[in-house]
């Protein structure tokens, strides 16, 4: 716990992998939400940029802290799960209060760091799961196809999770053939080139997995290109908005929202409650310490309740009330 | 070290030396007057530590360029270096560190090897080996971060020691660079490295080695990408297949950065110092003065080609700059 | 002496020419050896991939690559290097996006926008260009610098959330075809057809070569060299600017991604094509057959099914063939 | 009178950092006159042709061209105001054509409708090399194709042209040590030439080493010394000795080669040559080098002495024979190796494989033997010191200090620093190709004096005479070549000297 003596200037760095998904910027958006939501201090939001090198993460990691000093915050996307272990370490002897999302370092748990306040993690293998029995359920016929699929970046925790959640739900539909699987690297020009060459030689499949948004809507382009858009179902994850513009034109079937703003949001409010000792993290709960959060499966099923509620407009956050998302992503 | 620079001004004149440390006191003060956090101690030591691996890879990328080649897989070496100590390191434990140099050693002497017998031009030999080194990382980790148990952090710890505000890190770096110095500026090979990015057909009639040589540079460029993915390795206590990445062009830039003429003959490790500390500085103190994001990569940009024209050595009239 | 002898060290000699110039010619034609081996092992593994889809396909993806290169290409003529495709990509894929008919900006430029646009990828070559010359910096570190200025003032103009294109014309250069050829691709040929006559009859593909054989000579010889650098760049700028705009219009987003990855790519189409790097060798022709040997390589490892982990290793190996049949090796050639 | 000076310069100096490489020089330049040019190495003749030519502005002083202020800024304005210049280092670009390079830089001449004219370009680069008596030189071919006599040729009908199109009235060609690379024959074409322009008006500045030459074409002759103009000599008062007293400032020995301190060789044989031959180039080539000898080498371009030179340096394998070296059989896969044995050779092409430009004299003198600079395991920057000055002294180069950068020498000292690499690399046979190109006379007598030295010491020598005379002069015994084989082998010994005919009479 800290000290109170006035009102001071906070620093929250957000730590992520890059600016060219817009899903981060939702997370940004997010932590912003819960920066103005605070009265007692001014909580100044830095974005630390990684580039996808761990390295990086962690220089940046360093040097916001040199900024802040011990007003500071952190909010962590680990870039590899590993990561998270070298972070604590810099962020104990710190005495800056942090947490991970997405993924964190097996054998790492918020108990054994005081300042590592806690992890949540939308389940990327379910996410990765439920889009593809999102997909499977839109063939023609139901359970039985061809389909393709476009990994994240090899060696990335996100990438490899999310397509173990495809291998699952491949297990659960023994009528889907997964045809091939090639690596997007999260960019959308390669995930573009890699379907215009599958389209030459796999002219009958049903399905194209994807391990994001950003490549799905690629995917979506090579399809148009051949006027099979709306022919051939693609699915991504992320929830980011053309996305979901996507889906209620056809092009898409189903992606899979993580709810960034609340990432974002909450990911920042324990840790500065936390910092200002509103809550002693030696005394958290193991539920409190390390959850999934759930992942909102957008489908045409319920994309206009969606559309309405986090496009047209934002959803709100009673930021006060940190438990209540845990209790609520238990659910 | 000011001591150090005067001696190599028989190559480089002396004010350029000044020059180049002129860019860094510019950086600081600037990055100081917005954020005087930047010069506290905390911050010092991360500048310190962070210098570390990329200057024990810059060692090699400077004896590559000085021969007037250029090595394009130390970002891969280093990768698989590193994904290769931490899989090493659960079943050998401190003979982990040797397998991964020994890898560095080998993959350094294939570069040299392609280079020199099948005689192509390293960039291409290099691009190739980057790719297999990418591949081959991929493959043994099957395609995932390997993470050092805590267990065995013992065998890692070592890279947090610090002697006041001085990391063991940097000290292992500048002992690095000091080999390098002496091996540059008083031995056969540093002396043959010299005369074979001056004028490779003057050199070989001269009698030097040419293709020993190379294969010793080739050599000693992959030990120090192999060590910098070893230094990687026990920062972020895993292996990552893809850690080594980023530093490629980096690597290539803070060389050049720091005075080293990319077609060979001029130049050397000191001034690498100042190039690493150039880059580390700015990638640092954008984060400590709180550049905006999305600023970030365009001040990144424009302060590097600035502090290259610092540091450039233009002082041989001889010098065509490609 | 008899004359015997005589007669015989001639003979050894015309013998001697024959051979060197057949080992010549078999470098000179080493990438189309390559390119037509390569194409034969995919087509025997894999039979879709001699198809007419399959060939459509692959220049479709020759396309970006092929105007990048042409205009890097003249870049490393000059023994210089240009960085900065990824950046520049980038950001004209990114202010194109913004120019034309989108989600984003009330702009509606169309065939103006993209205009525009190409100049801006001709300027931030320009820039690269002047900044060598007059500040006498490798190009190496300025296009560099530039390209990760250029990434982020493309970061910049979007703010981070890409616009998705409307501009149904603009679309149409990668969705339509001409002739049963995607119009992209027409517009990679109308660019090598012009990069062919800027190599081969105006002065400055002449002066372009001999700044990479020899740069003082030019000089000496009254030639404004910096103005042809920085050209050169300029015409590089254009290129890898063009090259972003169709990789936009390709992906139908306007984000910075569509230029990640591409350097490496380029370089390598230059250099397999028989390029030199030290500059003065090689030029538009070799380029297009590297374009093409990396582009097909791509599709049919893709094509076959072949574990991502594998691929670049693969690539990396035919790399290295490809270019030691092709490179020449006289007496006395120095390898950099 | 003045309305005969075509060119004039009045008090040019030129200063680099630390040398004043011309001061105060003033010269007139008549129409239709050929000026020779002398001067030790350095003396600064490059320094003016090149402000001349306005590669580099004087630093002090003015020009007048046809009684008109002449200052370029460029060689381009210079060609313009009818002034044309052939390097003393290579000018020609080695990827183009001979064609794109006679008209390299004049290529919109030839523009039709936006684009070059290459037939047309061709056609009219025929008639150039035709005008200058050229005919076997196509000019399709690329200059990297042809070897560099006849590259000579083409740069020389390039400036010829250029100068002849600039203007219709009389133009000033400069011409910097144009015959270092030509044979005989070929100088004789250049000289028909320069006389030819001569008569049509034009005035040449000829440079040139060979005292001989100087005075066979020149009318007229200005010496420099330090950079000063030291003396001007008409035609008819030009004599060998007297060149040579301004030159050095002290008088010729006269025994030019030594020919009195030629010692007999030894018995020993340090080198033994048997069978070795190079496919298409030579073959059938046998010769023992014995201890303390100096074996001449003579041949015209072609004969094939030089691809003997490169496979004993190493630079190539031989396609069949042995070499032995002090008897035992050796294979050389690069220099280093016959270097290791003892055999370091003086490369021909100075700039291209002699001088390490980037680095420092004291790097370029020590590198071949560098162990001779260790103490202990280390290089010691001490010793190399020492050892480069000395052979600073010793071969009188011209420099600021030992760290100077050799691309900064003039081209004579940038071959005595090759020169004092090899002697300070302690071999036992040492092979001088053209030891003394572009070597000033005075220094080419310290030259000599020294291989005289070193073969009394025991070293042996193979040589490659930049003239007949110097072969004849130095060698105990001379190897003709013709075709690729050995046509004679001649006696050279100190009272046995033969005449240039009786070599030249098997090399042709
Ligand atoms: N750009 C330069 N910078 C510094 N010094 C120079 C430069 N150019 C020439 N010098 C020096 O000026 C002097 C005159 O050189 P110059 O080349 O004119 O000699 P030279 O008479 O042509 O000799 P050589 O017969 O050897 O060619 C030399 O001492 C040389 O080192
Ligand atoms: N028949 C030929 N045709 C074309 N080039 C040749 C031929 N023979 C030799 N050459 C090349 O010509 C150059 C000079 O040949 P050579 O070794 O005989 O010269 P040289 O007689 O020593 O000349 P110099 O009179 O200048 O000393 C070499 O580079 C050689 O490769
Ligand atoms: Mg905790
Ligand atoms: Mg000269």
């Amino acid at each position: 716990g800290q000290q109170e003596t006035g009102p001071k200037t906070v620093l929250a760095g957000v730590s992520i992998r890059s600016l060219s998904n817009p899903y981060y910027l939702s997370v940004e958006e997010g932590a912003k939400m819960f920066a103005d939501s605070v009265d007692e201090d001014t909580i100044d939001v830095q974005l630390l940029v990684s580039d996808g090198s761990d390295e990086k993460e962690l220089n940046n990691i360093k040097a916001a802290i040199a900024r802040g000093g011990k007003d500071t915050i952190l909010y962590v996307d680990p870039n590899n799960a590993p990561n998270a272990a070298a972070i604590a370490e810099i962020c104990e002897e710190a005495g800056v209060y942090w947490m991970t999302v997405w993924s964190t370092a097996e054998g790492l748990h918020p108990r054994d760091y005081p300042h590592y306040v806690f992890h949540m993690s939308p389940d990327d293998q379910k996410s990765g799961h439920d889009i593809a029995v999102a997909m499977f359920d839109s063939f023609k016929t139901p359970g039985k196809g061809k389909i393709l699929a476009i990994q994240g970046m090899l060696a990335n925790s996100a990438a490899i999770n999310r397509f173990k959640g495809l291998q699952k739900a491949l297990s659960e539909y023994p009528g889907v053939e997964l045809i091939d699987d090639q690596a997007g690297d999260w960019n959308p020009a390669k995930a573009l080139e890699i379907t215009e060459t599958w389209l030459s030689t796999y002219g009958d499949i049903d399905g194209i997995w994807v391990a994001n948004d950003s490549m799905a809507l690629a995917v979506v382009e090579a399809l148009r290109a051949k006027g099979l858009n709306g022919k051939v179902a693609v699915a991504g994850v992320d929830g980011i908005a053309d996305a979901i513009t996507a889906i209620q034109n056809g092009d898409m079937v189903a992606t899979v929202s993580v709810n960034p703003w609340l990432q974002g949001g909450f990911g920042l409010a324990l840790p500065y409650a936390a910092y200002k000792g509103y809550i002693d993290t030696t005394k958290m709960t193991e539920e409190q310490m390390m959850f999934n959060t759930a992942g909102l499966l957008v489908s045409t099923e319920n994309i206009d309740d969606y559309v309405a509620g986090y496009i047209e407009g934002r959803p709100t956050f009673d930021f006060e009330d940190y438990w209540s998302i845990i209790y609520k992503a238990m659910e | 070290m000011i001591k150090a620079f005067q001696k190599e001004g028989a190559i480089r004149k002396n004010f350029m030396d000044y020059i180049s440390l002129f860019a860094i006191i510019i950086l600081v003060a600037v990055f100081t007057i917005i954020n005087k956090n930047f010069l506290s101690l905390f911050n010092i030591k991360n500048l310190l530590t962070d210098m570390g691996p990329l200057l024990v890879m810059g060692c090699g990328v400077t004896m590559v360029l000085l021969i007037g080649s250029i090595d394009l897989s130390i970002g891969s070496i280093a990768s698989c270096a590193s994904v290769i100590f931490a899989i090493t390191l659960p079943h050998w434990g401190a003979m982990a560190y040797l397998w991964a140099l020994a890898f560095g050693v080998v993959a350094g002497l294939i570069n040299g090897i392609v280079y020199t017998r099948v005689k192509i031009p390293s960039f291409i030999a290099t691009l190739g080996a980057m790719s297999v080194w990418q591949s081959v990382a991929y493959v043994i980790s099957h395609g995932a971060p390997v993470q050092i148990n805590l267990k065995l952090w013992n065998f890692i710890n070592w890279s947090k020691i610090k002697f006041g505000f001085f990391p063991l890190v940097l000290i292992v770096a500048l002992s690095i660079v000091a080999i390098c110095y002496i091996l540059l500026n008083y031995s056969k090979l540093g002396k043959y490295i010299y005369a074979i990015g001056a004028n490779e057909r003057g050199a070989r009639m001269a009698g030097v080695r040419i293709n020993f040589t190379k294969m010793m540079v080739f050599t000693v460029c992959g030990i120090g990408s192999a060590g910098m993915g070893i230094l990687l390795s026990a920062k972020l206590k895993s292996g990552i297949p893809t850690v080594g990445e980023p530093f490629t062009l980096m690597a290539v830039a803070a060389v050049a950065l720091g005075g080293t003429a990319l077609s060979g003959g001029k130049g050397g490790v000191l001034g690498t110092i100042i190039g690493v500390a150039v880059v580390t500085i700015i990638n640092n103190g954008m984060q400590v003065v709180g550049v905006d994001t999305f600023w970030q990569q365009v001040v990144f940009g424009f302060i590097v080609i600035l502090a290259v024209y610092l540091t450039v050595d233009r002082s041989s009239r001889h010098l065509s700059i490609k | 002496m008899s004359n015997a002898t005589d007669l015989s060290i001639a003979e050894e000699f015309a013998a001697r020419v024959k051979r060197e110039n057949q080992r010549n010619r078999v470098t000179q034609i080493a990438p189309i050896i390559v390119l037509l081996v390569i194409i034969g092992i995919f087509g025997i593994l894999n039979k879709d991939f001699i198809s007419g889809t399959n060939f459509i396909t692959i220049l479709a993806q020759l396309s970006v690559p092929l105007i990048v290169s042409l205009g890097v290409t003249f870049v490393v003529l000059m023994g210089s290097i240009d960085l900065s495709v990824d950046g520049v990509m980038g950001l004209t894929a990114a202010v194109v996006s913004l120019l034309v008919a989108n989600t984003k900006t009330a702009m509606d430029l169309g065939l103006m926008g993209i205009v525009i646009t190409v100049l801006i990828g001709a300027a931030a070559g320009f820039v690269t260009g002047f900044i060598q010359v007059k500040a006498k910096i490798p190009s190496f570190m300025v296009s560099f610098g530039m390209s990760s200025v250029a990434a982020g003032i493309a970061l910049i103009t979007y703010s981070g959330i890409p616009a998705t294109i409307q501009d149904s014309m603009f679309r149409g250069i990668a969705l339509n075809k001409f002739l049963g050829i995607p119009i992209l691709t027409w517009i990679a040929f109308v660019v090598f057809i012009i990069a062919y006559i800027l190599q081969e009859y105006t002065p400055f593909g002449r002066y372009v070569y001999a700044i990479g054989d020899d740069e003082s000579i030019p000089r000496q010889a009254g030639i404004n060299v910096d103005r042809v650098k920085i050209l050169a760049f300029t015409w590089s700028g254009l290129c890898i600017g063009l090259g972003g705009i169709i990789g936009s219009a390709r992906l139908g987003r306007g984000t910075v991604l569509v230029g990640k990855g591409n350097l490496f790519p380029v370089m390598t189409a230059i250099v397999v094509g028989g390029t030199a790097l030290s500059g003065g060798k090689g030029g538009v022709m070799n380029t297009l057959l590297g374009a093409l040997i990396v582009t097909v390589l791509q599709n049919g490892l893709v094509l076959m099914g072949v574990d991502p982990y594998f691929q670049a290793a693969i690539q990396g190996i035919i790399i290295i063939i490809a270019v030691s049949l092709s490179v020449t090796r006289g007496r006395g050639t120095i390898m950099k | 009178m003045s309305d005969n000076v075509l060119f004039k310069v009045n008090n040019v100096s030129k200063f680099f950092p630390g040398t004043k490489a011309l001061q105060g020089v003033s010269m007139d330049i008549k129409k239709g006159e050929i000026v020779g040019l002398v001067g030790e190495n350095g003396a600064g003749k490059s320094t003016l042709l090149k402000i001349l030519i306005g590669v580099q502005p004087p630093s002090n002083g003015s020009m007048e061209m046809r009684g008109r202020k002449y200052a370029p800024k460029k060689p381009r304005e210079g060609n313009k105001m009818g002034v044309g210049m052939v390097f003393q280092e290579q000018s020609l670009v080695s990827n183009l054509t001979v064609g794109q390079n006679i008209f390299f830089g004049e290529e919109k001449k030839f523009l039709k409708g936006g684009f070059v004219n290459w037939r047309a370009m061709y056609q009219k680069a025929s008639k150039v090399l035709g005008d200058v008596g050229i005919t076997n030189i196509k000019p399709e071919t690329k200059i990297k194709d042809l070897n560099f006599a006849r590259r000579q040729m083409v740069e020389i009908s390039k400036v010829l042209n250029a100068a002849r199109a600039s203007s219709e009235e009389n133009s000033l060609i400069l011409l910097d040590e144009p015959t270092s690379v030509l044979s005989d024959a070929e100088i004789q074409t250049l000289f028909t030439e320069i006389r030819k322009l001569k008569n049509e008006g034009h005035s040449i500045i000829f440079v040139s080493h060979r005292l001989d030459e100087i005075m066979e074409i020149s009318d007229r002759v200005y010496v420099f010394k330090d950079g000063y103009r030291v003396g001007e000599l008409e035609r008819d008062d030009v004599t060998e000795n007297k060149l040579y007293e301004l030159m050095v400032g002290r008088s010729s020995t006269g025994e030019y080669f030594k020919i009195a301190d030629q010692s007999d060789p030894q018995e020993d044989v340090v080198l033994e040559v048997d069978n070795i031959g190079l496919t298409g180039r030579f073959k059938d080539v046998s010769f023992k080098l014995h201890k303390g000898e100096i074996l001449g080498f003579c041949g015209v371009v072609g004969s094939g002495k030089e691809d003997v030179c490169s496979i004993l340096s190493g630079d190539i394998a031989p396609s069949r024979g042995r070499i032995k070296f002090e008897g035992k059989d050796v294979k050389f896969s690069e220099p280093h190796d016959a270097l290791k044995k003892g055999i370091l050779s003086v490369p021909k092409e100075r700039r291209e494989e002699g001088i390490l430009g980037l680095l420092s004299i004291l790097e370029n003198i020590t590198i071949a033997n560098l162990d001779a600079a260790k103490s202990g395991l280390l290089i010691s920057k001490k010793k190399q010191q020492e050892i480069s000055q000395h052979w600073i002294d010793t071969l009188n180069v011209k420099c600021t200090d030992y760290n100077e950068e050799v691309s900064s020498l003039s081209g004579g000292n940038a071959q005595k620093i090759v020169f004092a690499r090899m002697l300070a690399s302690d071999s036992k046979v040492l092979i001088l190709n053209h030891p003394t190109r572009g070597v000033d006379v005075g220094a080419k007598e310290e030259i000599y004096e020294l291989i005289r030295e070193m073969a009394n010491r025991g070293l042996s020598v193979i040589l490659l005479g930049d003239t007949l005379d110097e072969s004849i002069g130095l060698s105990n015994r001379i190897i003709v070549m013709k075709d690729g084989v050995i046509t004679q082998e001649i006696d050279a010994s100190k009272n046995n000297k033969p005449e240039q005919l009786d070599i030249i009479k098997h090399m042709m």
